[in-house]
């Protein structure tokens, strides 16, 4: 079944329209990702998706399961099960690791609980009582992504997840956005720069270049054709 | 010549082709803010006066007021705004002693006539006394030195409690000076900010030093606050003092608390006999009941008039040497509950009747035809309360 | 914020944050007040509490404060504007309806609650993640209106409701006497300082307001109302403002000027205990109450011993709050539980 | 995902009363930090009870171009931070040309030849770009502080600082406010300042970070074109292997704040702590 | 953003026109300022235009600190206090060889009065600099009271106290007759107005030489991003301390001029809502732009003395009016809607202010000019 559909959405700022007409589609417990190089579109793309206040969606539809998203506030569109993780991380630098989480529980229709999510992240188990902005960045990520987890959503954003981590830990997250997707059936809307990390993740891709659609392809024809990477993505 | 105000014998001259046939009045004046009942009493006053001057004399008055927002700078520059730009004659009002001095000060530099209607700084009249300016209300010393016999008789200590500002100061060592001059001993004085929302610490200070009497010198509407605290500490039993009452300020408490009090010295006010045609008119205007700001503002109009009127000029020099050493015969004189008033001429100083006043019972406390909660102890002519010229430091 | 749950691990490290010069400075100053324990016993007992008291009231003005400013990290200046509201509305359920003490003291808190409400929807939603300065000068700008607004409603004279019979007079505490009033205003304030301390420290409601303040639009993604909360929290800090104000008129009255008399004093508490802080804020009114209350007695004790009467400078206690901040922030220059990083 | 001990390796830092329990290998070659260009001697830097550098050595030679890398959290920002004074270290000292500068002022150290980069963007947003490298350069003449108050500061700097903005390409947006700009040219803006101070130790955090492949590319040939041309000292944080590799002549890294490995670029490739610790397999292609 | 030379924003490099248009401006606006506030359409009267002038000197030092370093401070009064008091008090009381009243015990306090601020300013500086934006507020604001309280506490008798100074603080080159003031020196007379213009010119330019100067974009520097500037190897705190001095002296200078304009020293003027309304005007005019200060205190000061006394609001003119509006009743209430105007100010651009509206909409007239031509 379909989870998200965007369709033709056109999206943009004060200083000018950035989307032209996206369309893509999420189906359900399905790992995509969206590639495209600096300033294509693609955290303008999420945002709208997750109702952020900018940019103004200027037209097109985005549709959530059977609802329709446009004009929706983001907290009740996280409340139906859509986790955002936005570019940067965005912890809540005075809470500390677990009240970072317990707030994503609490304003959850489903969410899990404290301990189930802090399995998957045994390093962010240690420092429960640590406040985030004493945490490294990679540390930090964890947390955004663990609090996303918590939620317990249908699907869920993550805009570049990868930004800024070691190699190491680009692998255990990789790990875990498998992991939630496999076990947990949580779909998943990958953003990124790193293609060779999304190609390690996802099934299906989508490029994103001068806010369009450019291709959509599967993990085999992205690795066969380099000549595409190249106009695009500039691997 | 003793001057007459009679309206008959200056009539003529008015007739005479005198270029007096307006007269321009500014008042600056505190007409927001707490002090705005005040502010707005002496206008009241004012306008009654013109009434009757106008139709008394064949002349136009016209009065302009502005705002002093209680701040001397402010006070200033209107002030300054009336005379360069609206022209008026002489100058009047002013209901705190720091606004009075700024403006003092300014027309004395300038050459306009002043009547600081409601400012009761020795200074004013004393060190800071200018040839211009004429206070047409009673001085801190002469109040001090009216209350003094009945706090001499009351209490042998006494605690003194004041607002700390020109007025306040001043009503403590005037107050302080007629008590030990009277042989007897102050046993502490405390500053108190003003205006202040907390007088539990005076008041604890004043109950600690065991002093049988307080002399409560606190400025405006402060005094309520001063006197529930006073009560709340359970020492309103003691002897309390006010040198300078004006009803108003009671007339916010309940009578209960209204009744604590037990010696003040007065200007005037509605327990004292005369002007009870003044009073009624007040009263009929129905915005409040008459009290001292309204007798005020009427003596500085009627004063500055009349001046104007006997010198054929409103230039100030001209009404100077009208005022100076001039014997008042007006309707105020009956107003204030008749005896000797002058203009005096080493200071400027209106010599005028005082009294000395207490509390009513709370039965006996009258709300009509207007509220009189106390009643006039003793009369002093003004000769017998006003320092000598040597004493106030003026040299005019 | 969030360690304003362990108060008492911050206090221990306070204390233990010593230095020679701190030691010095506090056995001068356990020496002076010994002095003037000595010198006055008896005032200095009812100044004592009489500064408690007089503090626990600072903690009410300045409570509602703390809160909008801590944590919604919004300077809000229109909040003497309110505390004066709270005051007239009293006066006009008491006065103008006719309606008890009682039913004042809970019809004003949420009167200004909901006037609160309008000023958070209509200008201070507006500002939330700007700099703090411009939070500022808006509510000083509605300081104006508000202040303005009352004067043409209720004129520019102060007004006074009726004590309640049973408030009037003074409660007998064996050493000193205390208006009873007085004692009631502590009450009502020692109250409302423990339920805000409970609603944001232990509440999921207090832990939605801190991520929001902290990073609003990331709250929202995560699922939270947040615009509601931010409204509630406006109106809980009116509505304390408004309480404040109930309080003070009764016994004092209330004029227009009231609004910006007191939230000088009200910032000057809050920042003597540190941005951020309830439990500082409530620690600093008590300090400056006490000093204020305290430090003219030690000197006058001084004066006495030293035999310098120009040391009993008078009138001292209006400056008192200001030169305790001043010492404060020298020592401890984000207050005495300030948080770093926070409004800086 | 199978390693030894999983949850050391990835790197947080440690709590300190943690014994040495790995034996560092490959350690810092015979340079001793006096001597060096740039020197660190047993630096300690703790907050609260994390050790975020731990008695860490470290000495960089004239000329090198010096990466470091390591997991999130190693201590990689802590000791830049450190080093250019905007931290005061807990222990141990820093110095430059053979000179302690440890308790300097981090105001004077861009004046003795020090400068840094940031890891998130730090600019003068509302400042056009020329004002922003402008005020760098007049910085840099006038010393920390200059009572130049006779003259209009367009007399002061400006050809200089268009130069700059040429070499690192930014001519075109001259103009445009800094907080216009698009991020990748924000980051380049950021070391566009810092070479305006005219330094001989350049110390750039993840200056890649958030760029496109593209840009990421041009980046390295630029920073490594700039210390070829000026002869300069470059210390680089990076996680992107590709960089370091191309374009570093030693590689320092770092795990849970102390030092682990300094080599040459294919030697910490075949390290076997720095794969562990680090690297965990990486992916050679797509 | 990037035209005028010393607004924070500076961009390429100007015309020559350009660069030297706020001097051209502050020469314009003393020409004009007083003709058009006398005037019948406006009825004001003439000490106000030198007031506005002061206001507006006072203004644009607190400006200096506040717009071009950042630093808001809450006490700003007090820096105008030293200008006020202590050549009044010099004059008053004379010192040493220096009889009162003379004019060179005058020019003495002056100097002593910019050199004591300067020296307090310094010290202040160093002090409290290093602390976060609202401690940085507060603790000017505690200065500002502690000087206050000094003040009225009289010390000495030398400053009158509550009451100020209000007799002979005026030197003898100052002649007054029922309400105006002139300058009398080497056998010419200056209306006051001119004096103040003239001493308002030279400190404008002043600090327009201040802040396009390398040293003001340093100020600029600090204020934008400060930890950036110290890792770029600014001494921040030396010039935010220097900022606070130069501040504290451009204060000064309208504090002489205004212990003439109102022939004394007031202590109100030392209150902390003479602090308050300076950022008020500060912030309405527009912190970001050089006439920021100007426009915010002609406007403020404006709306206050003027529409306060306006009873009949006509239209167009007088003589052929159409419409006769009676406003009294409204403008009674006229900081209600100056706290509205604030209120929008704010929300809208708090660093455009009133002055940054103009300019937009100015550019916007040339922009559409432009655009009607081609
Ligand atoms: N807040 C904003 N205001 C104005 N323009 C913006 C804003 N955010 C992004 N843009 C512009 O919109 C375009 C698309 O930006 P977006 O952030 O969506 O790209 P992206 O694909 O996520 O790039 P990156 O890989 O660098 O994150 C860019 O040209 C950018 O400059
Ligand atoms: N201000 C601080 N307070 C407390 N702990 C801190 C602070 N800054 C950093 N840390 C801790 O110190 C350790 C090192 O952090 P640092 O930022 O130096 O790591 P890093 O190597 O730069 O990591 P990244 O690659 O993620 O940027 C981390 O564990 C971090 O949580
Ligand atoms: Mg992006
Ligand atoms: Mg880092």
């Amino acid at each position: 079944m379909t989870l998200l559909t965007v369709e033709n959405l056109e999206a943009g700022y004060e200083t000018g329209q950035v989307l032209f007409g996206v369309d893509l589609v999420v189906e359900e417990s399905e790992l995509v990702s969206l590639l495209g190089r600096n300033g294509a579109g693609k955290t303008t793309t999420l945002r709208s998706v997750a109702g952020a206040a900018e940019p103004t969606v200027l037209g097109g539809e985005i549709t959530f399961g059977s609802e329709q998203l446009a004009g929706v506030a983001p907290y009740s569109i996280a409340q139906r099960g859509l986790s955002f993780v936005p570019e940067a991380r965005r912890c809540f630098p005075r809470l500390t690791v677990r009240e970072n989480i317990r707030l994503a529980i609490n304003h959850a229709s489903d969410p899990k609980d404290l301990e189930t999510v802090l399995d998957f992240f045994p390093e962010l188990s240690e420092m429960r009582e640590k406040q985030a902005r004493n945490m490294s960045g990679g540390e930090q990520q964890m947390l955004a992504i663990a609090r996303a987890l918590a939620a317990n959503p249908q699907l869920m954003l993550l805009d570049e997840p990868f930004e800024g981590l070691a190699p190491y830990i680009v692998r255990r997250i990789e790990d875990i956005i498998a992991e939630i997707n496999d076990q947990q059936g949580i779909a998943v809307l990958l953003v990124e720069q790193n293609v060779a990390a999304a190609v390690a993740v996802a099934d299906r891709h989508y490029i994103l270049d001068e806010g369009r659609i450019v291709e959509s392809v599967s993990t085999t024809q992205l690795r066969e054709n380099e000549e595409m990477r190249q106009r695009y993505l500039g691997v | 010549i003793g001057g007459d105000d009679d309206g008959s014998s200056d009539g003529e001259t008015m007739n005479g082709g005198s270029s007096l046939d307006s007269i321009s009045i500014g008042m600056v004046t505190s007409t927001s803010g707490p002090f705005a009942v005040f502010g707005n009493a002496a206008i009241t006053g004012a306008e009654l006066a013109i009434e009757d001057l106008e139709s008394e004399y064949n002349v136009e008055i016209d009065l302009s007021t502005d705002d002093s927002q209680l701040e001397p700078g402010t006070g200033l520059e209107r002030a300054r705004a009336l005379v360069t730009e609206g022209d008026v004659d002489f100058l009047t009002g002013a209901v705190s002693s720091s606004v009075a001095l700024r403006l003092a000060g300014w027309a004395t530099d300038n050459e306009v006539t002043y009547f600081p209607t409601g400012s009761h700084s020795d200074a004013l009249t004393g060190g800071e006394c200018g040839d211009f300016v004429f206070r047409p209300s009673a001085s801190n010393s002469m109040l001090a030195n009216s209350i003094s016999s009945g706090m001499v008789e009351a209490s042998d200590e006494w605690f003194l409690m004041y607002s700390d500002y020109t007025w306040g100061q001043t009503a403590a060592d005037a107050v302080q000076g007629a008590l030990e001059a009277a042989g007897n001993t102050v046993v502490g004085r405390e500053a108190v900010p003003f205006p202040s929302d907390d007088y539990a610490q005076y008041v604890n200070r004043a109950k600690a030093s065991g002093a049988p009497a307080i002399g409560v010198l606190i400025a405006g509407l402060d005094l309520r606050k001063a006197s529930s605290q006073i009560i709340a500490s359970g020492i309103q039993d003691r002897t309390l003092a006010m040198h300078q009452l004006e009803d108003f300020v009671f007339w916010g408490m309940d009578k209960d608390a209204a009744s604590i009090l037990d010696v003040a010295g007065q200007v005037w006010g509605p327990a004292v006999d005369g002007g009870e045609d003044f009073k009624q008119r007040i009263t009929e205007q129905g915005e409040m009941d008459p009290y001292i700001r309204h007798l005020l503002g009427y003596i500085s109009v009627d004063q500055g008039v009349r001046a104007a009127v006997r010198a054929e000029s409103t230039a100030a020099p001209d009404m100077r040497d009208a005022l100076e050493g001039h014997e008042v015969s007006s309707p105020i004189v009956d107003m204030k509950g008749g005896g000797d008033m002058y203009w005096r001429e080493g200071d400027h100083q209106l010599v005028q009747p005082t009294y000395t006043v207490t509390s009513r019972s709370t039965d006996a406390m009258a709300d009509d035809p207007h509220k009189d909660w106390f009643s006039v102890e003793n009369k002093f002519a003004g000769d017998d309360v006003t320092r000598p010229v040597e004493e106030t430091g003026c040299s005019l | 914020m969030s360690s304003t749950l362990d108060a008492r691990t911050r206090m221990q490290r306070l204390l233990s944050e010593r230095s020679p010069a701190a030691l010095l400075g506090a056995l001068a100053g356990v020496l002076l007040l010994g002095n003037a324990a000595v010198q006055k016993p008896g005032l200095f007992i009812d100044q004592a509490i009489g500064g408690l008291v007089y503090g626990m009231i600072l903690v009410m003005i300045s409570l509602g404060l703390a809160l909008v400013l801590g944590l919604m990290g919004v300077v809000n200046f229109a909040h003497g504007a309110l505390f004066m509201l709270g005051g007239y509305f009293t006066y006009a359920t008491m006065a103008s309806y006719g309606l008890p003490f009682w039913a004042a003291l809970l019809i004003a808190p949420i009167g200004v609650g909901i006037v609160g409400i309008v000023i958070e929807v209509v200008v201070l939603r507006r500002l939330y993640g700007k700099e703090p300065i411009i939070g500022l000068l808006a509510t000083f700008g509605l300081t104006l209106m508000i202040e303005e607004a009352a004067r043409f409603v209720w004129g520019a004279s102060a007004v006074q409701p009726a004590k309640p019979e049973f408030l009037t007079g003074g409660t007998d505490l064996i050493v000193t006497q205390v208006g009873t009033y007085r004692l009631f205003t502590v009450a009502v304030s020692t109250i409302s300082v423990a339920g805000v301390y409970y609603l944001i420290t232990k509440t999921d409601f207090g832990l939605s307001v801190r991520a929001g303040v902290q990073d609003g639009e990331m709250t929202e993604f995560v699922g939270v109302n947040l615009p509601l909360r931010f409204t509630a929290m406006f109106f809980l800090g009116s509505a304390i403002a408004g309480l404040g104000g109930a309080l003070r008129v009764v016994e004092f009255g209330i004029d227009p000027g009231a609004a910006e008399e007191f939230v000088l004093l009200a910032f000057v508490v809050v920042v003597i205990g540190g941005v951020g802080s309830i439990f500082g804020s409530v620690l600093a009114g008590l300090l400056v109450g006490w000093a204020q209350f305290l430090v003219p007695v030690v000197l006058s004790a001084l004066a006495i011993v030293t035999g310098v009467s120009a040391i009993n400078v008078q009138g001292i206690s209006d400056i008192i709050p200001f030169l305790v901040m001043i010492v404060v922030l020298l020592i401890r220059p984000r207050g005495l539980f300030g948080e770093e990083g926070l409004l800086e | 995902m199978s390693h030894a001990n999983e949850t050391d390796e990835v790197g947080h830092a440690k709590s300190t009363d943690r014994g040495h329990d790995q034996e560092p290998s490959p350690i810092e070659p015979a340079v001793a930090p006096s001597s060096a260009v740039l020197g660190v001697h047993e630096m300690t830097r703790t907050f609260g009870e994390v050790l975020a550098v731990d008695t860490l050595s470290l000495g960089i030679e004239a000329g090198e171009l010096r990466a470091v890398i390591g997991p999130n959290g190693a201590g990689k920002t802590t000791l830049f931070n450190c080093i250019m004074g905007a931290l005061n270290p807990t222990e141990g000292s820093v110095y430059l040309n053979g000179s302690e500068i440890t308790g300097d002022a981090e105001e004077q150290r861009p004046h003795k030849g020090m400068a840094r980069s940031f890891q998130s963007n730090q600019l003068f947003a509302d400042q056009t770009v020329l004002e922003n490298i402008r005020l760098v350069v007049q910085t840099a003449r006038q010393g920390a502080f200059s009572m130049d108050l006779f003259r209009s500061h367009y007399s002061v700097g400006r050809e200089r600082a268009i130069e700059i903005a040429d070499d690192v390409g930014l001519t075109a947006d001259l103009d445009a406010e800094a907080k216009n700009l698009p991020h990748g040219e924000q980051r380049r803006l950021g070391i566009a300042m810092a070479l305006a101070t005219d330094p001989d130790v350049l110390l750039l955090d993840e200056p890649t970070s958030g760029m496109s492949p593209a840009a990421t590319a041009e980046t390295a040939s630029l920073i490594k074109e700039v210390r070829d041309d000026r002869g300069l000292t470059v210390v680089l944080i990076e996680h992107d292997m590709d960089v370091v590799l191309s374009i570093s002549d030693r590689i320092t890294v770092l795990n849970r704040g102390e030092v682990i490995a300094t080599d040459s670029p294919d030697a910490i490739q075949g390290n076997q702590a720095v794969q562990d610790a680090y690297l965990g397999g990486m992916r050679e292609e797509i | 953003m990037s035209g005028e030379s010393t607004d924070r924003a500076t961009g390429g490099l100007p015309s020559m026109f350009e660069r030297y248009k706020i001097p051209l401006g502050l020469v314009v606006l003393v020409v004009a300022l007083r003709p058009l506030i006398t005037s019948e359409m406006v009825l004001g009267y003439n000490a106000i235009a030198s007031k506005m002038l002061i206001m507006m000197l006072f203004v644009a030092g607190f400006n200096l600190l506040f717009g071009y370093t950042g630093l808001l401070s809450f006490g700003h009064a007090m820096f105008l206090g030293f200008g006020i008091y202590i050549p009044a008090i010099l004059v008053l009381n004379g010192a040493w060889v220096l009889p009162a009243g003379g004019n060179i015990t005058f020019l003495v306090g002056v100097i002593l009065a910019l050199a004591a601020v300067a020296v307090y300013g310094y010290l202040l500086g160093t002090l409290i600099v290093g602390m976060g934006e609202i401690y940085f507020a507060l603790l000017t604001l505690a200065f500002s009271q502690a000087i206050y309280f000094i003040v009225l506490r009289n010390p000495g008798e030398l400053t009158g106290g509550s009451n100020g100074l209000t007799q002979g603080t005026l030197p003898d080159f100052v002649e007054q007759t029922r309400g105006e003031i002139a300058i009398e020196a080497f056998g010419l007379s200056l209306d006051w107005y001119w004096a103040v213009a003239v001493v308002f010119l030279l400190g404008m330019l002043a600090l327009w030489q201040i802040v396009r100067s390398p040293f003001g974009r340093s100020l600029v520097a600090v204020s934008e991003n400060e930890q950036l500037a110290r890792a770029m190897g600014v001494d921040t705190t030396s010039y935010k301390i220097w900022s606070v001095t130069f501040s504290g002296v451009f204060s000064a200078l309208a504090g002489v001029l205004l212990m003439i304009q109102n022939s004394g020293a007031a202590i109100e003027n030392l209150s902390v809502f003479t602090s308050g309304d300076t950022v008020l005007m500060a912030v309405l005019g527009g912190v970001n732009y050089f006439f920021g200060p100007v426009v915010g205190a002609f406007s403020w000061l404006f709306v206050e003395d003027f529409l306060t006394n306006f009873e009949l609001w006509q239209f167009p003119l007088s003589e052929v009016t159409f419409v006769t509006v009676d406003l009294s009743d409204i403008l009674v209430y006229w900081q209600f809607l100056l706290g509205a105007l604030f209120v929008v100010v704010v929300l809208t651009a708090p660093e455009e202010g009133i002055w940054g509206y103009i300019r937009s909409v100015a550019s916007w007239l040339r922009k559409r000019m432009q655009q009607v031509r081609a």
